[in-house]
Order: structure tokens, then C-alpha cells, then sequence
């Protein structure tokens, strides 16, 4: 995998695009600014980023947690701030990262999001994106795969999760005001995080073929 | 008296009702609004929260009271930030945020104990306006 | 669309909850601000009341939320002075004000009716925050 | 009794005296603003009066009712402005006041404060003032005093009613937020209905001796 500042751009890179994007999705079923929150964090990353020197991937995760904390303002700030805090004190100290860490690192941002918000998978959040994510990613490992195809089939199963969202009704977040008529829509929060593993799995892709 | 943080995703929300709740306190008491971003944009910090949550801070425990749903979370992480003898004077009303906030004002103004403006403030939820 | 007028003793409340709520609300949905008095004091006057009621109205009903009982007083008094046809086309939420009004402002926008609406805004009393 | 306008003046003279006094009252058990609230109020009626060249009670009540409505704020404002305009409308194209017309102005005007306030008396408010008021009045009629004396016994148990709410727990308006904590305190609208009673009685017999 590329080195984890790489990383970070990345993941500011495809969130940025896809403001209006997750704006929209919000729209329908919430209150309209999953993309500029997002969009709004992922900016104030990029700007401290750029004063970034350490490779210490746990420091830059950290870095990145503070600020989705303290610039996003919606449920996703302190969810997404959350999860990358956790995962940052498990790459504490590290420079590069394998695909246990790395499974590890999923396992505590998803624990963090769920102790953060109280939802259960299947109550049309960000969830319903990562766990799938996080199971494929460790049977991906469980069946020998590299990193690159582990964040593969993670992603594909975070797609796979944002379609199960539009079958279901939100019991978390704004989206529970609106009941039933919240299904046939899909998931804002749910859609970043597969955005995100995907920029992720085309950089280790790209990294891999640069090696 | 019980310090009060008044979260909101709403920086003029925040700052009304902490006018509208002075109005019914004494003097000294902390009222202090959370609201908003420090860029001026709709939603919650829980930086700011934890700065307001100190700020309202005397040593008789802090009431932070909430409008919606995220900003619970927002105010829970700045708890999980404070030192840990701070953190157990603070809690985080489930109450309607202006009705609990005025009538928790009027409980702490006069002394009452985190416990009973706690219970003060989510009481507000039954109160009728007519 | 059921019209929603958001009475408070602080213009910078009702302001900030026709924000918040209009973030949930459909484009065309009418959240007018009624709050504090014309010189810019704390306080309700029913004239003001009076004029945003008629702002709301679309013709589907229109929804007074209020923040005090003091404001009931000249929400009351504001309906007073409506013509007839009008003042059976208003109700007056006895509800948690931001709480009552971003779940009404959702209901609205979804076209349901006045008595919808209404009992939409006073069941925010039971919702919780966590 | 002196014409409509030399009476409003007075009323608006005795509230914005004791401007202070009543803000001091309601700051013990409300919002410390009733007196800015009142003074307001009548800073406003000053000015409308100043242009008033009617010499139509019922005209000039209506207009200081509509001008309370707007600029008192507070819940007396609703309440002393319903109460004016039924006393208004009572006083309909009239130009001079007998005992039975004030009388019935003074029912007119407490029974809407009832009806916009749903609060009966020996809650701690100004009815506790005004009912009492009435009945001394229509007493004196009915023992038959000339309209300042019943005036003054009207004022006379107002100032009792004042007495009495300091020994009640307040269960209407703001003051109900302490409970039991209100007793010992007087209630500040009872007081600014005494004072205006009390610049009433004084304009009525001072008036008296001039003729
Ligand atoms: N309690 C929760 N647990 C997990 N995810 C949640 C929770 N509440 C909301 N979310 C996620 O956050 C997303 C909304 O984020 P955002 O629009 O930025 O915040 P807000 O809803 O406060 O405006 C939702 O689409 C959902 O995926
Ligand atoms: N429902 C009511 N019926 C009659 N009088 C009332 C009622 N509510 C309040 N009052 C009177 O109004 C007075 C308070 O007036 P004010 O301070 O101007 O309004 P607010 O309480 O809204 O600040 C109280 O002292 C009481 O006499
Ligand atoms: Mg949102
Ligand atoms: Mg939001
Ligand atoms: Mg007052
Ligand atoms: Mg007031």
C-alpha cells in the first residue's frame, strides 16, 4: 500500500467529487449536507495534511479524527471522527500496515462507530456498508488473498450493502423521521464509506502495479 | 448552581435560548451556548461542546442540554474527551431543548442538585403551554 | 402544504429553528419566523403573528408552534383577529418547540394534512434523543 | 372624571415611574421585565396619544389596546390589551363616563383577561388584583359613592389582592415555574393593575376639585 498520506488524499480526493452527490442522497431522506459535511472535513484534512510530515500512520489517523470532529457537524463528524481515532491507536507507531492490522484497524473503526452511535446493522447507516466490508475483507484474507483484493471484496460488499439500504426503514438518524418512507432510497452515510474503501482499493491497485 | 451547556445544531438557536433561560436565572448562573460550527455552519463540535462544558463548569456538576439526535453524539464524544472526575458531574438532558433549558435554569438558579435539574429539565417534556 | 409559523420570545430562536427545520423540509415548504418584538426586545406581539400567519398560508392549513405559554396568549389573540375562514385553518401546537417543528416541517412537506401535522408536532414530545 | 386622554396620561405616567419596581417584583418569581415590559408599552401609548385628537373613549382604549398587543411583549401584553379593547368597545362612541358604564367597562375588561388568560383568581396574577377591585367598586355604587370614592375602594382592595397573592403559589404564567417557591413574593401584574387603579382614583379626585 501506498504510504498513508497517500491514503488520506485519496480518500479527500473521492469524498470531495462526490459532494453533490452525497448531498443529494441526504436530500431525499435527511437533511441534505452528508456531502457538504463531509466535503467541509475532508478540506480542513487536506489543509493540515499539507503541514503533515510524520509517517506514523496512527498520528496521521488521529490527525484526521480530530478534524472530521471538529469541522463535519453532522452525526457523521463524531462517527467517522470516531472511527478513525480508533483506528489510529491501533496503527499507533506504525509505518507500514499488513492486512491483519489493517482487518484489526476496520474492526475498531466499526466498533467505534457502533459504540459512537448505538445502531445495530440493518438500521440503514454506515454500518450496513462496513460490516459486510469487514467480512469480506477477512474472508478475503481467510482465502489468501493480498491487500489490494481484500479491500477488492470489501468494497464490493460495501456496494452490496448500500443496495440493502434501500430496502429497509431508517431507526437511526434523521432519516428515522421520515419511517417507511425512507426505503427505496439509499443510505448517505453508507455510500461515503463504500467511497472511501473504493479509493482505497484503486490505490493499492495502482501501488501494487508502480512496484 | 449546575452549570448549563445549551447544544445546538443552530449557532442563534444556541445563543437565544441561553437569553430567554438568563432571563428566568440568578445572576451567576452559567448558561453558556454551544451552537453551531466555528466556521459559522449548521452543526455540532464536540471541541466546542467541550470548551462550553468547562466554561460552565463551577464545581456543582454541568447540565448539557441537546436539540437533536447527533448532537447527543457531538456532546457524548466531548464527555469521553473530559479528564475523568469532570466527566462524572456532567450529564446530557433528554429533554425538548428550550422548555428544558429555561425550567432547569429556574431549578439551578436556586441550587438544586445535577440530579434534580437533570430530572427538572426532562420533566419539561410534560409541561403544557396552555 | 400545511404552512408552519414559529412563534418565540427570541427572534434569533425562531429564526434559527426555520433553518434547522427547513433542512428537512421540501423546497416549497413555508417555516416563517415569528420572534421577539418589532424593535428587536424579547417578547411576542400578536400583529407579528398575525402577519406571518397570513405568509404561511397556502391555502392547506397552517401550524403555530410556540415556545411559552406567554405566547399562546398572543398566538391566541392573533387568531382572534383572523377573519373567520382563516382561523379554522389554524392550530396551535401544544408541543416542544424545535423538536415539534422539524417533525412537523418533515410531515408537512410530505403533504399531510393540518390535523397530521399537528399531532406530528405534539408527539415530538415523545421522541427520544438517544 | 377628566376626559380619556388626561386618564391614559396618567396611566402611562404611574407605569413608567415604577417602571423599576415592578421589573424588581417580577424578577423575584419571573422574568425581571414586567416594568420594561409596561413602560414600553406606554412609552408607545404616549406617543400614539400625542397625535389623538378623538375625545371617543372607546376609540382611544382601542387604541391603546392594539398599541400594548404590539409592544409589551410580555404576557401582559395580550392580556392588558384584551383587556382595553373590551373595555373599548363598551365605551363605544361615548365621550363622558357614568359609575355604571365604568363599572361595566372594568367587568368587560376583566372578563377578557379571563378568556385570553384561562386563569380564575387565587392563581397570582392581576385578577387576584381586579376582582377584587370590581367588586369594591360596584359596592361603593351600590352604597351610593360618587365614582372616585368608588374608585378609591376599588384601589383599596386591589392593594389588598396584592397582599393576598404574596400568600399563594402561583399556577399561571411564568411565576408557576417556582411553585411553592413563589409564595412570599408579591405578583407584579396584580401590582401595575393597583397602580393604574391608584393614578385613576387620584386623576378622579383631583379632577373633582378643579370643577
Ligand atoms: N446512530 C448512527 N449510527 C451510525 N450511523 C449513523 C447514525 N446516525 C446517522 N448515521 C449515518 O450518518 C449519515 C448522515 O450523516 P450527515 O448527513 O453528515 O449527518 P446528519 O444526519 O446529522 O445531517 C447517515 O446517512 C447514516 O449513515
Ligand atoms: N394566564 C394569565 N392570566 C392572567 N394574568 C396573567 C397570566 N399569566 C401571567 N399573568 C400576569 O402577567 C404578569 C407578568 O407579566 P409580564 O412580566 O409582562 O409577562 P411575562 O410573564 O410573559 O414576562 C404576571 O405577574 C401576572 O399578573
Ligand atoms: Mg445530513
Ligand atoms: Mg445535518
Ligand atoms: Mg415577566
Ligand atoms: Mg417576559
Amino acid at each position: 500500500m501506498a504510504n498513508v498520506i497517500a491514503a488520506i488524499e485519496a480518500l479527500a480526493d473521492i469524498i470531495i467529487a462526490n459532494k453533490e452527490k452525497l448531498t443529494e442522497l441526504d436530500a431525499a431522506i435527511g437533511d441534505a449536507d452528508h456531502g457538504i459535511n463531509m466535503a467541509r472535513g475532508f478540506e480542513a484534512v487536506r489543509v493540515k495534511l499539507a503541514a503533515t510530515t510524520t509517517e506514523d500512520i496512527g498520528a496521521v489517523l488521529k490527525m484526521v479524527g480530530m478534524t472530521l470532529i471538529s469541522t463535519v457537524g453532522g452525526a457523521s463528524g463524531p462517527l467517522y471522527g470516531t472511527a478513525f481515532m480508533r483506528a489510529a491507536a491501533i496503527a499507533q507507531g506504525q509505518t507500514v500496515i499488513n492486512n491483519d492490522t489493517a482487518a484489526e484497524m476496520l474492526r475498531a473503526a466499526i466498533g467505534g462507530i457502533k459504540d459512537r452511535g448505538k445502531a445495530v446493522r440493518g438500521e440503514k447507516t454506515m454500518l450496513d456498508a462496513l460490516e459486510p466490508a469487514y467480512e469480506a475483507f477477512t474472508q478475503g484474507m481467510a482465502e489468501g488473498e493480498a491487500l489490494p483484493e481484500c479491500l477488492e471484496l470489501a468494497t464490493a460488499a460495501a456496494a452490496a450493502g448500500i443496495e440493502y439500504t434501500k430496502t429497509i426503514i431508517a431507526t437511526k438518524g434523521r432519516a428515522s423521521y421520515l419511517g417507511e418512507r425512507s426505503i427505496g432510497h439509499q443510505d448517505a452515510g453508507a455510500t461515503s464509506c463504500y467511497l472511501m474503501l473504493s479509493a482505497l482499493t484503486a490505490l493499492a491497485k495502482q501501488h501494487r502495479q508502480e512496484a | 448552581m449546575v452549570g448549563i451547556v445549551v447544544v445546538s445544531h443552530s449557532a442563534k438557536v444556541a445563543e437565544g435560548i441561553c437569553e430567554l433561560a438568563g432571563q428566568m436565572a440568578a445572576p451567576g448562573q452559567k448558561l453558556i451556548a454551544a451552537g453551531g460550527m466555528a466556521d459559522g455552519s449548521i452543526g455540532t463540535d464536540a471541541f466546542r461542546i467541550l470548551a462550553a462544558i468547562e466554561e460552565a463548569n463551577t464545581g456543582d456538576g454541568i447540565l448539557v442540554m441537546v436539540d437533536l439526535g447527533s448532537a447527543v453524539l457531538s456532546a457524548e464524544l466531548a464527555l469521553d474527551m473530559l479528564d475523568g472526575e469532570l466527566k462524572g458531574q456532567v450529564a446530557i438532558a433528554d429533554a425538548p431543548i428550550l422548555e428544558g433549558t429555561i425550567a432547569a435554569a429556574v431549578d439551578a438558579s436556586i441550587g438544586q442538585s445535577l440530579v434534580s435539574v437533570t430530572k427538572t429539565a426532562e420533566g419539561a417534556r410534560d409541561l403544557r403551554k396552555r
